[in-house]
């Protein structure tokens, strides 16, 4: 057991670190749930990609360095420390790629993959449904073989960055309608023929958008697996969202050194300075667990259910840093970017209100903690 | 020894409720707040006037007799000045008749920047604006003010930076510790409202939605959370109506109980704000739906007149300074 | 509304202080779960009811007098803060007694609650089962006719004090096995002809027995209310024992008193003494949602359900403020009273273990709340 | 970067682990304590001399190698003063030749006193005590000093005031501060395994037990709270492991580390207790069953080499009093 880092991840972390100092922009970039915000940030990844920092762990003939699971945390660290913009690319490089590499063909790697990396190809997220969230076997939109392919129909919500983005992935019933998890299907889709419309939140933004299916037509070979198989292969996505790779510990890390520094500039009540290091500390935790995590991986031992540990900690981590922020903030706290006087642009309560989603998303914390009494500790159903 | 609301109070936050009701739907809530939604019909039945002396045409009476109405505001998210109108206002002009009558005939909203506020709430709304400087009161005009909008998460309940130039203020004679007491209890009351209608909300939605075959309320994940939320507020509730009490009558306490009532009341709107949308999912806070109007309230509302944190550490160092608090009753 | 005492309020309250002060013994009695202990304080009760004190919400003729519920949480607040002895006599006259006014024949009344008041006979209760502890419903003890009254056949546990009391009081089935709450009779019967077992806990007190009954005769004439009807009984006791009359705020306010002296004296950590002030708060506030139950009971309004809240509330204080006062003894907050450096001869220790009780008896914690969402929220079962 | 144990340091745990299931069961931790159960055992297989310099014979290995076997100690709730022989003593007596050979052999065990400590743990049972006086430490025959017992919620981990002679006591060369830091850790590890066993046996029960029809363990609100226990135990483990890793290569970090690890153990090991006491209703505190001897331990260690309270009041000033602190790795 060591925690040194070998002279190889130093020396890519410090490859990343002065590739950051010199690249990364000094002004925030607009929002990018704007569509000028969401421009801007694909040029930024495109940087990134040309200098192979978009996707460090793909296969260097995709774009990536074929980094191991360690130096993606370490390149994720230095990413978020150094105060990089949000990763418009994420529901693709983090959520679809991994699908794409276990279950989709040569040719749909080699098609989508290189755009994917270069942020030509910018991809939305498309599982829930209206009637649908957190019980995704209750999927009601469905796809009708047509000539070649297949015809998508319904209605899709809660799709991420859908407003802007080029490509979506989800669910579409291929069997009978109420057969729950069986007879669903995955399918890739251009969203130029979808309608979308965004859905504002608190913060005025359009995080989310809805989509609706009026018979988009899909070919054959935009079906990822099987027919049918659909479920199977969204489970090994959710699983991976679920796990290392959807919130690696570098943000939180990030989080917790802004807000460690947020306390001494407001000179902390000891009571919230309190609770400032003890959750500094659960930001190293995570991190730790996190190194244990990817070894277990790299070993080639599932990580199976014991990811919902990780999901349940870091999304109810990172409300408690960011509600101890706006309470550091007092009468600040709740003022928005657009305010004069909001502390760092507005970002805390930008990350507050991002944060709360955290339990809801990727399996709402309640369902974790059943997943994690059933299938780790085996209590009775 | 009697801890219940007579009957005049109860029947005067039942008909708040109604006016609130009929007056200040969602909707206007929504859309409305330039327009001051049910202020027009609450100056009717008096609530402006509750706390400003008979002598200048208002009832005269405490804050206990206002704060389950106080409530009812925070019940219904209702925008405007309310707290500092009803609340602060009568104790920072005490001794201006002209400006006490105004105020009970419902004729001036007022905000105000007392106490180690920064920001004026609702500044843009309010006809008056009572502003310390070096510890002393002014009333200004708000035109004679220059207002500077610090947007936040509220988009009802704005928060203003605001100058004046002390020429342009006229010095009151009331007492701003009074004032800041007051609305702070208020603040309070509104908390416990706006917790109240989040709860139902949550109620009424885990009681409707279903997932995986059954409502979300029949989870019993579910059900916890939400009786948690109840009970923060049942126990929440009572501080804050001792605390009208103790300032009403000026007692040694008050200080630590408005304190009290505050951080109580802002922990329990807090719980009930996360709990919300934990069982709404994220639509709750999304426009499709107005939650979001009071998840927000809460937010804008915890942080005003120190946030629970600048309370808790009042009451920390009242309590362990003393040997044997006094207790009251 | 309004918070202060009227004078025949202030009167008896003064009263009581003064006798107290007189009268309230200067060393710790010794523990009521020994023989010696259980002797003195039946002796300190006899006391108390000689000035009238130890029932005093009940009418004049069986000891009592009369009372309001406000000035009984006096004589609570009081009685509490002289630092009186721990009730001996509490399971007999806070959960019987309301029983038997409620449900008691004339004749039952004037044969039992005089004793119960003179504490001549001591009550232990004896609800749980050994299969049957939060579930009260699947009780199998029984109880069969014989010449003129009934044997009474089974095991009890958990008893509370039967180890060296007079009298118990319990349900058993006379009615088929596996009716659940059907065919439940309530009886009392003395405890000298029951075979008594302790059951020793983590102090080395014995705070609970085993009962286990061997035929006992019981003659007709000892049952409460009706045979059959000893379910609706048993829930109007235990209501009552959720409600106002199992803790009163009294005890949880000099709880709060010594626990804030404990932090001053030991210079209290910021963090620790944030917690001290809010448990010393939420002894208040629990303190005054009584006096305004009082008042609705007294204006004739039933409470219900909402003793629900009442209940989860006292309990997890009660634990919280234990638990600082050994986090803010350090080292020295395991210690028994049988350690020569004991705080306050181990008061601490012995009063955390009694209360981790708490969220366990009458109905758990987790009960409760499903309780509170179902019968005062509405949620559907 | 490799955050996993070495098959060498798995294998060690694993044959501790069979050690104490053979010879340190319940009923010998219920009855046994004045026996040492499996010291012999576990002297026979070196864990005492794990952290002795190979030249007195021990193995010359430091913390991180044994941390999980000092887990296991606390899952076994093995009685005796295991941490203070295991990781305090070798540090203590460091220079002192004859002890260190002794103490590698397996026949000397220890206990201290050392830091702010007040009490010394299982003293009768140790054959030498290292007691510091004046910030020194000394070496004393368990015969040459005065025991008294203050005896606490734990029968088995007992705690004696100790007086003795200075001229009875032999200076030693040893650094208190690492065999504070080394002990501290122990005792973190060894909160982890308690609180692994109180799970365990919480899930055991929980799964078996039948109330209303139905195991307890199927009720949503009892799930959950067992995953709280799980994820909190999960999240703490990391911190000791580290920890031992920052003590052995004495890093600046170490002090820090060591306070996290122990302030995380204790409170995941409290979670443990509180959880497995509800679960398993008022029995679980009773003679009827042992869970109530791993209760027990879990309140006594935490309150060991300064409590949770403790520990985070360091924190707090480590960690606030840099503009930006160090990690590691």
């Amino acid at each position: 057991m060591d925690l040194d880092f070998t002279a190889a991840e130093q020396e890519f972390r410090a490859e990343v670190r002065e590739w950051l100092a010199g690249n990364v922009p000094r002004e925030r970039l607009p929002s990018m749930d704007t569509r000028a915000g969401f421009e801007a940030h694909r040029e930024w990844e495109r940087q990134l990609a040309h200098a192979r920092l978009s996707a460090v762990s793909w296969p260097r003939e995709y774009g990536g360095r074929a980094a191991s699971l360690i130096e993606w945390l370490v390149f994720e660290e230095e990413y978020w420390a150094a105060g990089a913009p949000g990763r418009v690319t994420q529901n693709g490089i983090l959520l679809l790629a991994p699908t794409l590499f276990s279950y989709g063909s040569a040719a749909q790697r080699d098609r989508f993959l290189p755009g994917m990396a270069r942020a030509d190809h910018i991809w939305a997220q498309a599982w829930s449904e209206p009637e649908a969230g957190s019980d995704l076997a209750a999927l009601t939109a469905r796809a009708e073989p047509a000539g070649g392919g297949w015809r998508l129909h319904g209605h899709k919500t809660w799709s991420s960055r859908a407003s802007h983005a080029d490509w979506g992935f989800g669910l579409f019933r291929t069997g009978p309608p109420g057969e729950r998890h069986r007879g669903l299907t995955y399918f890739l889709f251009p969203l130029a023929e979808v309608e979308v419309r965004p859905i504002t939140q608190l913060n005025g933004a359009p995080g989310f958008a809805e989509l609706r299916f009026d018979g988009v037509f899909v070919p054959g070979d935009q079906v990822l697996g099987e027919p049918g198989q659909g479920w199977r292969i969204a489970m090994a996505t959710a699983s991976s969202e679920r796990g290392l790779t959807l919130r690696s510990p570098g943000r939180f890390l990030a989080t917790a050194d802004r807000l460690l520094r947020l306390a001494r500039a407001n000179d902390a009540d000891p009571v919230l300075a309190d609770e400032v290091a003890r959750a500094w500390l659960d930001a190293e935790a995570y991190r730790l667990h996190t190194y244990a995590t990817a070894r277990r991986i790299a070993a080639g031992q599932e990580i199976g259910s014991a990811a919902s540990m990780g999901k349940v900690f870091w999304s109810e981590l990172d409300v408690r840093m960011h509600h101890l922020a706006l309470r550091l903030l007092g009468e600040r706290g709740p003022l928005s970017a657009a305010a004069p006087d909001a502390e760092d642009d507005g970002r805390w309560l930008d990350g507050f209100l991002f944060s709360l989603a955290g339990p809801i998303y990727a399996g709402t914390n309640e369902i974790q903690r059943t997943i994690i009494a059933e299938r780790v500790l085996g209590l009775p159903r | 020894m009697n801890f219940a609301f007579s009957d005049d109070q109860l029947a005067l936050a039942s008909t708040v409720r109604d006016v609130l009701r009929d007056h200040c739907p969602p909707s206007a809530v929504r859309t409305g707040r330039d327009r001051r939604p049910a202020w027009a019909e609450l100056a009717g039945i008096g609530l402006f006037g509750l706390l400003v002396p008979e002598e200048y045409g208002g009832l005269g009476l405490g804050l206990a007799d206002a704060v389950l109405a106080l409530e009812e505001t925070g019940r219904a998210a209702l925008p405007g000045p309310v707290a500092e109108t009803v609340a602060a206002a009568p104790a920072l002009l005490a001794g201006e008749d002209d400006l006490l009558t105004a105020l009970a005939a419902g004729r001036t909203a007022v905000s105000v920047r007392i106490g180690d506020q920064v920001y004026v709430p609702d500044a843009d709304l309010a006809d008056l604006l009572v502003l310390t400087d070096g510890g002393r009161p002014y009333a200004v005009p708000a035109a004679g003010a220059l207002l500077t909008l610090q947007a936040g998460v509220d988009p009802v309940r704005r928060l203003y930076a605001v100058a004046f130039e002390p020429r342009a203020g006229r010095p009151v004679g009331g007492d701003p510790l009074a004032a800041l007491r007051r609305v702070t209890v208020a603040v309070a009351a509104q908390l416990v409202g706006a917790a109240r209608h989040l709860l139902a909300t949550s109620v009424g939605h885990a009681g409707t939605r279903r997932q995986f075959g059954a409502p979300v309320g029949s989870f019993q994940a579910v059900k916890h959370q939400l009786a948690d939320v109840a009970i923060a507020i049942e126990f929440a509730a009572p501080l804050v109506y001792r605390a009208a009490l103790s300032v009403d009558a000026d007692l040694p306490t008050a200080a630590r109980d408005v304190s009290a009532a505050k951080a109580a009341a802002g922990e329990a709107a807090e719980r009930a704000a996360r709990t919300a949308l934990q069982v709404h999912g994220a639509i709750g806070y999304t426009a499709e739906l107005d939650l979001r109007l009071w998840l927000a309230r809460v937010w804008s509302l915890s942080a005003a007149y120190g946030g629970t944190a600048v309370h808790r550490s009042h009451l920390r160092e009242a309590l362990l300074a003393s040997p044997a608090p006094r207790r009251w009753p």
